[in-house]
């Protein structure tokens, strides 16, 4: 799909002044040269167009090979450097750093991979190896002569931050945010700061009470002169990338501008509306006991707690993560404070941990009685029993109630979606925000600048919130500490003259790295540099081919296609 | 980044801590090595794999791990000949770069810092005294992270499941969970992780083989994190995983060396056997050796099981101004709230350091 | 004066930690028992829920 | 690129992409598997097996099931030979229809639209119409039978001036079919009546050069 300028063999720059390429062969100690013949390889590489110097060396990483490198450069006048060696991932950074050294540009420096991509895959085969690593190497000469100078991006960045949520996560990442010294805009939906826990009775495993602790956490969020709260507030518009996003907010035409963002705007509690016979009087959810247990007194004396109501279910697949362990802990303190018989039925007991499953054991210590149940025989909820068909026991136990207390899962806040889509992060299929790797970068999204925290991400206990809070506080502070960042400069160029603003490299750029700007010749669309990681969307898609890539040209790839497919003599 | 070093000592001074640290010996120049491996080929010393779980032999100079950082050798002083008896140096002669210095000396850092982040991490509990699982006595009854080893391409049986009594490909694998956690006499916590662990171990299995059958012997299947209930459906449904309710009582052994494994299905609330060709366990993870004694040097606060205990409000901070705490040495968890954690871990210390310094918002 | 931070082990948790100090412009001390860093991660084959590579 | 391979002499073309969901680029790899489906249509209407041209996703962590593919494909593209044998094309008439391939995958008209199809997809068109699957099938394919047509037409002018006729049993396109196109390339100034061979006009390209991007 490229705009074929050059047809033919190598490349048509190979007359008296084109470029001098320098090609250094790796043996990697028996790595490469145990399974091919890199004399041979090297040999050859010397009658590619272009190519001036070259070197077979032991180890082109070391301290010596790199040298080598070096001085050949100074010496041969060598405007290309080829090393055939290993894979980028390792040393790219190593011989970047040595073209810099000698004078030259980093990005005249071209890696050909003649150990993951051929010598270790065709260890049974030395010759077809040798041949591989010809053909390697001739595709990645003749991409080397296109290859230009750049420099890296550089990016300032404000140091504020934008905290959207005010429950106990968005608090804590602010107030760590401002500990750091970093400004911090904190923006509640509802009138007051709180969120869910403010409405809890006691705090697991710690059992302090809920309110005493977040509004303790509250003052010290409206104290901090570094924290601006805007409450009853949302956010409706966000423009801009990492170091200086532009957010507008509800509360009026002001404008937010922030160098990253913190996304922790919680869950909610499902409302189970015609189920289990909820009546928020014998039957109530699990906030609603959180609160009745506030008010103190009650002369309920038969409780029992459902766990899994409309969690782990046929359409709500997943685990709530916390319902058991706050069962659990409501059902030691109805126990203690109203004296009450109290029955957990459940189908696993989610206590994983040292404190969870402690808490576990003191329950069972207390006299809670646990029942476990399955998802094809659930409990049969009547007006004073509940009957239960116990697995273990093999047979149906009646429990008298005279409350039922339902642990409904913990759902998506409904405002996720219109969010996501206003940041231009993901959510995943039930609406809670997907962060870039749920394994290994759990509080960033792939969006660089945009991080995520709490309930928002997933169901977890108010340890694990603070936890991240702080984490993506830390998160953040990488970058705002920092004051600028830097980016390799592998992005995409829009010719003006080609572009019609037709906006499909707008709509389609997964990382709103394109904006549409008025010109004198009308509508135009620019790169943002800074947020623009090369993946090449737009490249391919502009129909005017107006739309370049950075060290991945048309002219580049296509030379290495091209040099692909020459029949050797 | 110093590998191969230990803690010592620590003493507070003014705004901080001075450590006191071994950097032992590696009878390898870290700035000359680059672990080509020439070295290797004529050792003649031996030694078990620990990284392989002792599942097979390494020499006494060695890579730890093929992908390791730093990419260096190591001679292990209890293994290498020369060390040992003063003859041999096969390697120093192989290697033309003059890497090795069997002169090399231990030595000992002091380190002047603002803050200590503990990152101890985890073992794994040593199965041997719950004689009725026949660890140790059994050769086919191996623990999870045995598993990992063998099942991974660069380990012992380049990714096969070779069972260890005759190196035949295993095509019946019991799981059983909870080896030493939720276990009164050993660890009484759950160690988190162990669940999920081997729905994957088994779903591996199935992909490296399609006639594995996998069965695992549970009690509650702890799969709370995200993705991790659709993960158990599909290894059900997709590679035919299949749960068992019920505690393993004993384990036998028939003449072919194929574990008996007597269990208590609760679903049928029936005793049965089941016979496969090897058994993993599930095995308890603790935390880590040493970090008992780490916790007693640094003055932090520890908990019965030698977990340290960081404050509830602030779940980073130890009891001790400066000193912080994430990952599995606080409590089981998982890599992303290892990682969440560590962040957290990161942002106090970062905060303390800068604060004691007078840098306040500074940039740094 | 410049910060200075010891991480004390250099498993997952520990190199997260030390990577977010030094991208604060920190320095770190990254201190590992065994020979290379990684920890018990770097035994695993695959992780869950992705089954990605651990390594 | 995919055609730059064919016409350099590939016999097969291998794209490996990531897992779904997993793109390191996000939705990239939903973005080429589109424009892979779009170069399949072409090869088909071209008469080239659209076998050669492979895509697998897979995720960077499994190395075994690159090496599967690979070798799967490789058997593959064995066992049909060498491009243009399998198909019974000729050497020039396979050029040809290569370039009319690239061509066409280059060109405006067929980029505007994949570019689109994602827009269509979640937003309808202008009168907000949204399509189905099956819809936007039919609207690419019917966009890509034209747009082919066209550039092998232009290109077989580009060798030689010839009829209708001639044209339609070199393409395998009905004359009528032909004459609607013949009629469109007039109008957009690239071809021309040269002149009257006996009943049948001879058609050649005009514009001076100009080019049909």
């Amino acid at each position: 799909m490229s705009k074929r300028k050059k047809k033919g063999s190598g490349d048509s720059r190979a007359s008296g002044d084109g470029p001098r390429i320098g090609v250094f062969v790796c043996n990697c100690g028996t790595n490469i040269a145990g399974f091919m013949d890199t004399e041979d390889v090297a040999g050859y590489s010397a009658t590619l167009p272009n190519v001036v110097f070259v070197r077979e060396n032991l180890y082109s990483c070391s301290e010596a090979g790199v040298n080598d490198i070096k001085q050949a450069i100074i010496d041969n006048k060598l405007d290309r450097v080829v090393v055939a060696a290993c894979t980028p991932r390792t040393h790219e950074p190593t011989f970047r750093a040595a073209c810099k050294d000698a004078g030259l540009n980093p990005y005249h420096f071209e890696f050909v991979n003649i150990r993951e991509h051929c010598s270790w895959v065709h260890k049974e085969d030395r010759d077809l190896a040798t041949l591989k690593a010809r053909d390697l190497i001739r595709m990645g000469v003749a991409r080397s002569a296109y290859l230009e100078p750049m420099e890296p991006i550089i990016g300032n960045v404000v140091e504020r931050a934008l905290v959207v949520g005010g429950g106990i996560s968005g608090m804590t990442a602010a107030l760590e945010l401002a500990a750091r010294g970093f400004e911090v805009v904190l923006i509640e939906r509802q009138k007051h700061l709180g969120g869910l826990v403010k409405s809890l009775y006691e705090i697991y495993p710690w059992g302090e009470k809920a309110a005493d602790y977040i509004n303790g956490l509250a003052s010290r969020v409206e104290r901090n002169s570094k924290i601006r709260v805007l409450k009853a507030c949302e956010v409706t518009d966000v423009r801009g990338y990492v170091g200086k996003y532009e957010v507008t907010v509800s509360s009026g035409d002001e404008t937010v501008v922030a160098g990253i963002i913190v996304v922790a705007t919680g869950a909610r509690p499902l409302l189970p509306e015609g189920m289990f016979g909820h009546d928020s009087r014998r039957v109530i959810t699990m906030l609603e006991l959180e609160a009745m247990l506030l008010r103190s007194r009650s002369r309920r004396k038969k409780v029992v707690l459902m766990g899994c109501a409309g969690a782990r279910i046929p359409g709500r697949f997943y685990c709530s993560r916390i319902c058991c362990m706050t069962a659990i802990k409501n059902a030691i303190i109805m126990r203690k404070k109203w004296k009450a018989d109290v029955t957990v039925l459940y189908r696993d007991l989610m206590c994983y941990g040292v404190q969870n499953e402690t808490m576990l054991v003191d329950a069972k210590k207390a006299g809670v009685r646990f029942i476990n149940y399955s998802l094809e025989n659930p409990p049969v909820i009547e007006k004073d029993t509940v009957t239960v068909s116990s697995e273990i026991l093999g047979r149906d136990l009646k429990v008298p109630v005279d409350l039922l207390v339902l642990s409904t899962p913990l759902v998506p806040q409904d405002t996720n979606v219109a969010l996501s889509k206003i940041l231009k992060v993901p959510v995943d299929e039930y609406g809670f925000f997907l962060e870039a790797h749920v394994k290994l970068r759990p509080l960033d999204f792939a969006t660089d600048g945009i991080f995520v925290c709490g309930t928002a991400r997933w169901p977890a206990s108010i340890r694990e919130c603070l936890e991240q809070a702080i984490g993506a506080a830390s998160r953040a502070s990488t970058y705002l500490a920092r004051g600028e960042v830097e980016v390799e400069p592998i992005v995409s160029v829009i010719d003006e003259e080609e572009c019609r603003g037709c906006g499909l490299c707008v709509a389609l750029c997964p990382y709103g790295a394109i904006e549409l700007i008025d010109t004198e010749k009308g509508k135009k669309a620019r790169t943002i540099d800074v947020a623009c990681k090369g993946c090449g969307t737009c490249g391919a898609t502009c129909y005017r081919h107006a739309i370049r890539m950075k060290h991945y040209s048309d002219e580049q790839l296509g030379a290495q296609i091209r040099a692909a497919f020459v029949k050797d003599p | 980044m110093l590998a191969y070093s230990e803690v010592e000592g620590l003493s507070r001074k003014s705004g901080g801590f001075t450590l006191k640290v071994r950097r032992k010996a590696r009878y390898v120049d870290e700035e000359i090595c680059n672990a080509c491996g020439d070295c290797l080929e004529k050792c003649p010393g031996r030694a078990k794999d620990t990284f392989d779980m002792g599942l097979r032999q390494r020499k006494a100079i060695y890579l730890y791990f093929s992908q390791g950082i730093p990419a260096v050798m190591t001679i292990d002083p209890e293994a290498c000949i020369y060390l040992k008896k003063g003859k041999c140096g096969v390697c120093k002669k192989r290697c033309d770069k003059g890497a090795i210095d069997f002169e090399m000396k231990d030595e000992i850092l002091s380190l002047d810092v603002g803050s200590v982040i503990i990152a101890t991490g985890l073992d794994i509990f040593e199965p041997g005294d719950l004689t009725y699982y026949g660890y140790g006595k059994i050769k086919n009854v191996i623990t999870g992270l045995q598993y990992e080893r063998l099942i991974n391409a660069t380990g012992p049986t380049g990714g096969h499941l070779y069972r260890p009594s005759d190196q035949k490909l295993a095509k019946t694998v019991a799981y059983v969970q909870c080896v030493g956690s939720r276990d009164l006499n050993y660890c009484s916590y759950c160690s988190s992780v162990c669940c999920m662990c081997s729905i994957k171990d088994a779903m591996l299995a199935r992909e490296h083989d399609p006639e594995s059958v996998s069965y695992i012997f549970h009690t509650d299947l702890r799969n709370v994190g995200k993705g991790f209930q659709k993960y158990e459906k599909r290894a059900a449904e997709e590679y035919g995983v299949q749960y068992v309710r019920g505690r393993v009582a004993e384990i036998g052994e028939d003449d072919e060396g194929n574990p008996i494994v007597l269990y208590e299905d609760t679903r049928q609330r029936k005793v049965e056997s089941l016979k496969v060709e090897m058994v993993v366990l599930a095995t308890a993870a603790t935390a880590s050796r040493g970090s008992r004694e780490l916790a007693k040097m640094l003055r932090v606060k520890a908990d019965k099981y030698g977990f340290i205990t960081t404050r509830n409000d602030q779940p980073a901070d130890t009891n001790v101004k400066g000193i912080f705490a994430c990952g599995f040495c606080k409590g089981p968890c998982d890599i992303p709230e290892a990682v969440s954690q560590s962040s957290a871990a990161a942002q106090r210390a970062a905060s303390h350091v800068l604060r004691s310094v007078g840098a306040g918002a500074s940039k740094a | 004066m410049v910060p200075k931070v010891a991480v004390i082990g250099g498993g997952i948790a520990g190199i997260q930690a030390a990577l977010d100090l030094a991208e604060m412009g920190i320095e770190v001390f990254l201190i590992e028992k065994k020979p290379s860093i990684g920890g018990v991660m770097a035994q695993l084959d695959k992780t869950f829920p992705t089954n990605d590579c651990s390594i | 690129m995919v055609m730059d391979a064919f016409i350099e002499g590939s016999d097969g073309v291998f794209v490996g992409a990531c897992k779904r969901g997993e793109c390191h680029y996000s939705s990239g790899n939903l973005y080429a598997e589109g424009k892979m489906d779009l170069t399949r249509r072409l090869m088909r209407l071209a008469g080239i097996n659209a076998g050669r041209l492979g895509m697998r996703m897979m995720s960077s962590a499994e190395g075994n099931k690159f090496t599967e593919f690979a070798t799967a494909f490789q058997a593959e593209i064995t066992e049909l030979g060498p491009l243009g044998r399998s198909e019974g094309i000729s050497k020039e008439d396979l050029a040809i229809k290569l370039e009319a391939c690239r061509r066409a995958l280059a060109g405006r008209k067929l980029r505007w639209v994949v570019g689109k199809v994602v827009e269509f997809k979640e937003k309808g068109n202008l009168y907000g119409e949204v399509f189905t699957e099956h819809e936007i099938g039919r609207l690419l394919e019917e966009t890509a039978m034209d747009e082919y047509r066209l550039r092998e037409i232009l290109e077989r002018l580009k060798v030689k001036p010839q009829s209708v006729k001639t044209l339609a049993s070199e393409t395998g396109t009905p004359a009528k079919v032909l004459l609607r196109q013949m009629a469109d390339l007039r109008k957009m100034g690239l071809a021309d009546i040269q002149e009257l061979d006996g009943d049948s006009a001879v058609w050649a390209l005009a514009g001076n050069g100009k080019t049909y991007e």
